[in-house]
């Protein structure tokens, strides 16, 4: 392998349902300003290459890679857009690193959700346009489809499921950022309204506004940059098949988490992720996503995961704490900025810059990140303290 | 903070509404080459096509013209009439309409296993209640002359 | 090339493929809407032309006054605070004489073509254009480096939008 | 740096209209990619794919329906954009996965179906331009490209049957090509009395609308050797983004390609570009701007290279071919797939494999380059044997 790769600056903005206060190059710049300051002050004259992660209808502009780079600094500079989850964004800046062609590389991602009025007609337009989209239906069906079939599959219960809102949404009231944070009971949950049987209303995350920049280094650039550089030991990402209507196997487990996991785990030199990782980021953009993406991400086996929260063993005390930041479920969706938000917390986490929800141990530390239907692709990343 | 400005009362707050032409997107799809065969089937003598990849001994439902594992091409002798039954994969009960409101009428989506696929569809002639996975059902096609040559030439599975 | 490759994917249809029906279409169209945050620069450009002004902003570091407006300046990355009225005149630096709209339909004889200009804002740092239309000019007449002025809608007419500007016609 | 080859290639039919779907093309360009090397989808380590606009093929998340047939299924895939330069851009990204060290063989996939936009995929290209600002005045494509243009002849003094004459020249190279969509040889007074569409941009001086997909596979060197005696390798990528504040910049050189080709250049150890390369695929999806990325490539002096052409150095017999492939207006322009497809050309010409189009002289050295956004970003990619 070729060289080692770090993250050295973190920077946001937004992180609200609406953001009406500002434009989102004004809201990328302000996330790209904190990232270069947390980098040591960096000048973006500096950074080798950037790379953004959007998709076209998101922002509702046709060629959304045109608007990246004045609010980052990158003005005829290397830039492309991965049209993937900021997570793949990450793994193709620390490519570029590993190439020996580049030493400093951002990373960056943003959602502008708000300014979209019907998010449910953009997502039926990424179905099949000849099998799936004549039923005009609501196209979180799939998600219906998935979560009946994992239950089934698992038996994992309907309250296990409502029981990862609960704790996600209970951890986000430490996390002053988090929007959706709420004390709530299983009932609030199990008895809302159902958007697409067995999944209740409240089983899918929020909406969110916001920007994150993430800078990576090479590890000699990284110790000029910052005394506190959190090192990626090992980042996989896959695709299952993109047709529902081959997704035997996939429909009732998160193939992809699986695949993505494994590359992941044996670049970093991981055998038992459960003892050798110290804490989760995982996508809970539907309650029983986390728990599918716990077994599939080999933290335990299947159909473990509902049982092991009820223990109490995801919780902030837990053996393996989950989601502490509130996940998705208590911080809000950001759409493709969804991948650099789980690595963003855990960075947070490892630097010890975590306020009230700090973990004790926190050395090691994952975070994965789903495309979200109709999609079958996750990317996985494991950081540390220790390279 | 990165800008030394911000808009901090909601009288002075704007959005941009690009009005008529704010984001005009119209395709028009073919079926593709495997597609427009499978729809004929269906549209011409009311039967369902997969198609079979020998090597990896799978049969796609709907049929195509490769298999996703090996990329083999699967060509006209790999075709296979699948029937028109099957038994229920995964379904689910759609409270919600395409724009995010409440349904007067709960509709049935199932992902119906025929062969190696799933094909997915409306579930009719049956109570939500009675649904679960396993479930034997059978296409109801539409009649002859209503059909167009698409999925909804199929006009639901039924229990049976 | 003939050696290893010899067929060619791709099956092309006609037109009457599919005027005859025989291939089967499935249309939709995106029914998305937006409402886009304009921001505090925008809010601010757009805010200005409804009084009849063109703002634009100057960056301490470089002094650059740009168009349209931000709070930032890319170059020298530091934020930017200072507002600069710019003219509503400037200098024609390309043009274009377009017959067709812009879902592609043609311009119809006696309609009048559309002409997209880039022009460079007087008051403004050099070469800082902006994309508008012309108009009062015959389209043979139009020549880069001429001078041209901001035909403005009635005040009443405004609305807070690039289009408060008529066009820009030559002086 | 590791050594990073492409050991196959392989492309579809650029067509006016296709019957197949996205997949299926993609399918169809990766089947033949594979073929042509002699390996399986089990051979290959990851996927990176490209398409431009969703709005074309119609699909939002694109890259993810297409990607089974890109032969992605159970693999790595990401799917990388720059708009109209993502052709070329995708190979970048394919040389970053292999070069990186965490694969050994990447599949590089670009397709578009350009014929499912209605009533024209031209009304699309609206939502490119900035929302707020510019959006209003109700733009098309043709307006940037036509003021590019124009700006460009008026700066150097050329005319516009200066310009129809790369039209001419790689559509007659592209009538040699076997996927190409056209049949008919052009001349410069059908190019220049073409339906003028937004002076100076009349109809012929335009590519048009295709369907189309083409692919590349990339291996490392030590993979490479194992498969070919004739690996073609990349000798460098560079590519580069330029402001979105489009009118701000003065449009008659594309300082765009001039950055991304002293990037690839500097990686290549190339110094003298005009003489060491010996074939350019420059991006043509209109006829000037062939001339325009040449002068960035700095393969040609700026304002000199109507000149040049008119005395054949662009030839396929010249000194420096020109679109051997035909290009976009030679070829047709699916508008991911038209990028990769320059570079299965180079793959061939070095080969020696272009059959009828083949550059004579044993080429060692070739360059594409593709051009996209709101004018703004080149991505360039150095070949060589």
């Amino acid at each position: 392998m070729n060289k080692r790769v770090a993250i050295v600056g973190l920077g946001h903005s937004g992180f609200g349902t609406t953001s009406p206060d500002l434009s989102y190059r004004e809201m990328i710049f302000e996330a790209a300003t904190r990232c270069y300051e947390d980098a040591g002050g960096i000048h973006p004259q500096s950074i080798d290459s950037f790379v953004a992660s959007s998709e076209d209808f998101m922002e509702g502009i046709s060629i959304a890679d045109e608007y990246v780079p004045d609010q980052l600094g990158a003005v005829l500079k290397p830039v492309h857009s991965i049209a993937g989850d900021s997570l793949q964004g990450l793994a193709s800046a620390m490519m570029q690193i590993k190439t020996g062609q580049q030493n400093i590389v951002a990373a960056s991602s943003f959602s502008k959700v708000s300014n979209l009025s019907n998010h449910e007609h953009l997502i039926s337009y990424a179905t099949d346009p000849a099998y799936i989209r004549p039923f005009n239906e609501n196209p979180y069906f799939i998600a219906g489809l998935e979560m009946n079939r994992y239950l089934h599959e698992t038996g994992t219960t309907r309250e296990q499921c409502a029981a990862v809102v609960v704790k996600n949404k209970y951890n986000a009231l430490n996390n002053p950022g988090a929007v959706y944070a709420a004390k709530v009971e299983l009932e609030d949950i199990t008895t809302a309204p159902y958007l697409s049987a067995p999944l209740g209303i409240f089983d899918m995350s929020g909406h969110l506004d916001g920007s994150i920049v993430i800078l990576l280094a090479s590890e000699d650039k990284a110790w000029e940059l910052t005394d506190k550089p959190i090192w990626i030991n090992g980042i996989g990402w896959a695709t299952d098949t993109p047709n529902l209507d081959s997704r035997l196997e996939g429909l009732g487990s998160a193939r992809y988490a699986k695949l993505a996991a494994e590359k992941a785990y044996r670049m970093a030199g991981i055998t038992n992720p459960f003892h050798e990782i110290d804490f989760a980021e995982i996508d809970d953009t539907f309650s029983y996503k986390e728990l599918q993406h716990l077994e599939a991400l080999n933290i335990c086996g299947p159909g473990e995961a509902g049982q092991l929260l009820e223990l109490g063993c995801f919780a902030p005390g837990g053996d393996f704490p989950v989601n502490v930041s509130g996940g998705s479920l208590g911080c809000g969706y950001l759409h493709e900025a969804n991948g650099l938000q789980r690595v963003a917390e855990t960075v947070r986490q490892l630097r010890k810059e975590a306020g009230k929800r700090q973990l004790p141990e926190a050395e090691t530390g994952l975070a994965f990140a789903w495309r979200g239907v109709p999609t079958a692709t996750g990317a996985a990343v494991v950081l540390s303290t220790r390279p | 903070m990165g800008i030394l400005q911000r808009i901090t009362r909601n009288i002075d707050n704007r959005y941009w509404d690009p009005g008529l032409i704010g984001f005009p997107v119209k395709n028009s799809y073919t079926a593709g080459v495997a597609g427009q065969r499978f729809f004929e089937e269906i549209k011409e003598n009311g039967r369902i096509f997969g198609s079979k990849c020998a090597g990896c001994d799978l049969t796609y439902v709907p049929a195509r013209i490769y298999c996703e594992r090996c990329l083999s091409g699967l060509e006209e002798k790999d075709w296979v009439d699948v029937g028109d039954e099957g038994t229920v994969y995964a379904y689910t009960e759609v409270h919600q309409t395409k724009s995010g409101e409440a349904k007067e009428k709960p509709s049935l989506i199932a992902a119906v296993k025929i062969a190696d696929g799933l094909l997915i569809h409306r579930l009719g002639d049956c109570l939500p209640e009675a649904v679960h996975i396993g479930m034997p059902v059978k296409a109801e096609f539409k009649p002859k002359n209503e059909r167009q040559g698409g999925i909804e030439d199929i006009k639901y599975f039924k229990p049976f | 090339m003939s050696e290893v490759v010899k067929v060619f994917g791709g099956t092309a249809l006609s037109e009457k493929d599919i005027s005859s029906g025989k291939i089967f279409l499935t249309k939709d169209s995106l029914d998305c809407a937006y409402a886009w945050d304009t921001g505090v620069a925008i809010n601010r450009y757009l805010a200005e032309l409804k009084k009849g002004n063109i703002i634009a902003t100057r960056c301490r570091k470089c002094k650059r006054i740009v168009l349209p407006p931000r709070l930032f300046c890319e170059l020298c990355f530091i934020p930017v605070n200072d507002w600069v009225y710019v003219h509503d005149s400037g200098v024609i630096n390309t043009f274009s004489i377009c017959h067709v709209h812009w879902d592609a339909s043609r311009v119809k004889a006696g309609e009048d073509p559309h002409l997209p200009a880039v022009i460079e804002i007087d008051g403004a740092s050099p070469g800082m254009g902006i994309m508008h239309l012309l108009g009062e000019v015959k389209p043979a007449k139009i020549k880069i480096g001429m001078k041209v002025k901001a035909v403005w809608r009635p005040e009443a007419e405004r609305t807070g939008s690039i289009t408060d500007i008529k066009y820009f016609k030559p002086i | 740096m590791r050594k990073v080859a492409i050991v196959g290639a392989g492309m579809t039919k650029f067509v006016r209209r296709a019957l197949e779907t996205p997949k299926e093309l993609s399918f169809q360009a990766t089947k033949t990619t594979l073929d042509s090397c002699g390996l399986t989808l089990d051979d290959v380590d990851c996927v990176a794919h490209g398409t431009a606009p969703d709005a074309f093929d119609g699909l939002h998340q694109n890259g993810e329906y297409m990607v089974d047939g890109c032969g992605g299924w159970n693999k790595p895939t990401m799917r990388v954009y720059v708009g109209g330069g993502t052709g070329i851009h995708a190979i970048a990204h394919g040389w970053h996965h292999v070069a990186s060290g965490l694969f050994d063989t990447c599949l590089v996939v670009c397709e578009e179906k350009m014929s499912s936009a209605m009533p024209h995929a031209q009304a699309f290209f609206l939502t490119i331009f900035d929302s707020i600002t510019e959006r209003a005045l109700e733009p098309n494509l043709l307006w940037i490209f036509a003021l590019e243009m124009n700006r460009y002849m008026e700066r150097y003094g050329y005319s516009k049957e200066d310009m129809a004459l790369v039209a001419v020249n790689n559509k007659l190279n592209g009538l040699k090509h076997p996927a190409s969509q056209f049949t008919d040889q052009v001349t410069v007074e059908d190019v220049v009395n073409s339906e003028m569409m937004a002076y100076p941009v009349s109809r012929l001086d335009v590519s048009p609308v295709s369907d189309g997909a083409a692919a590349v596979l990339l291996a490392s060197e030590r993979v490479a050797r194992r498969l070919t005696d004739k690996p073609v390798w990349i000798e460098g990528v560079g590519w580069s983004l330029d402001t979105a504040y489009w009118a701000t910049r003065d449009l008659y050189y594309p300082r765009y390609t001039d950055t991304a080709a002293r990037m690839a250049y500097e990686m290549a150890g190339i110094r003298e570009p005009a003489k060491q390369i010996n074939i350019a695929e420059p991006y043509d999806p209109f006829d000037y701007k062939a001339l325009h990325h040449m002068e960035g490539l700095q393969l040609s002096p700026r304002g000199k290279t109507v000149e040049l052409l008119r005395d054949g150095h662009f030839d396929r017999d010249g000194n420096l071919p020109m679109c051997p492939s035909g290009g976009l207006l030679g070829v047709g322009n699916p508008i991911a797939a038209a990028g990769t497809m320059k570079v299965c050309e180079l793959f061939w010409q070095l080969r020696g494999e272009a059959d009828e189009r083949q550059v004579p002289g044993n080429p060692q050295l070739g360059v594409a380059q593709s051009w996209g956004d709101l004018m703004q970003v080149s991505s360039v990619v150095v070949v060589g044997i």
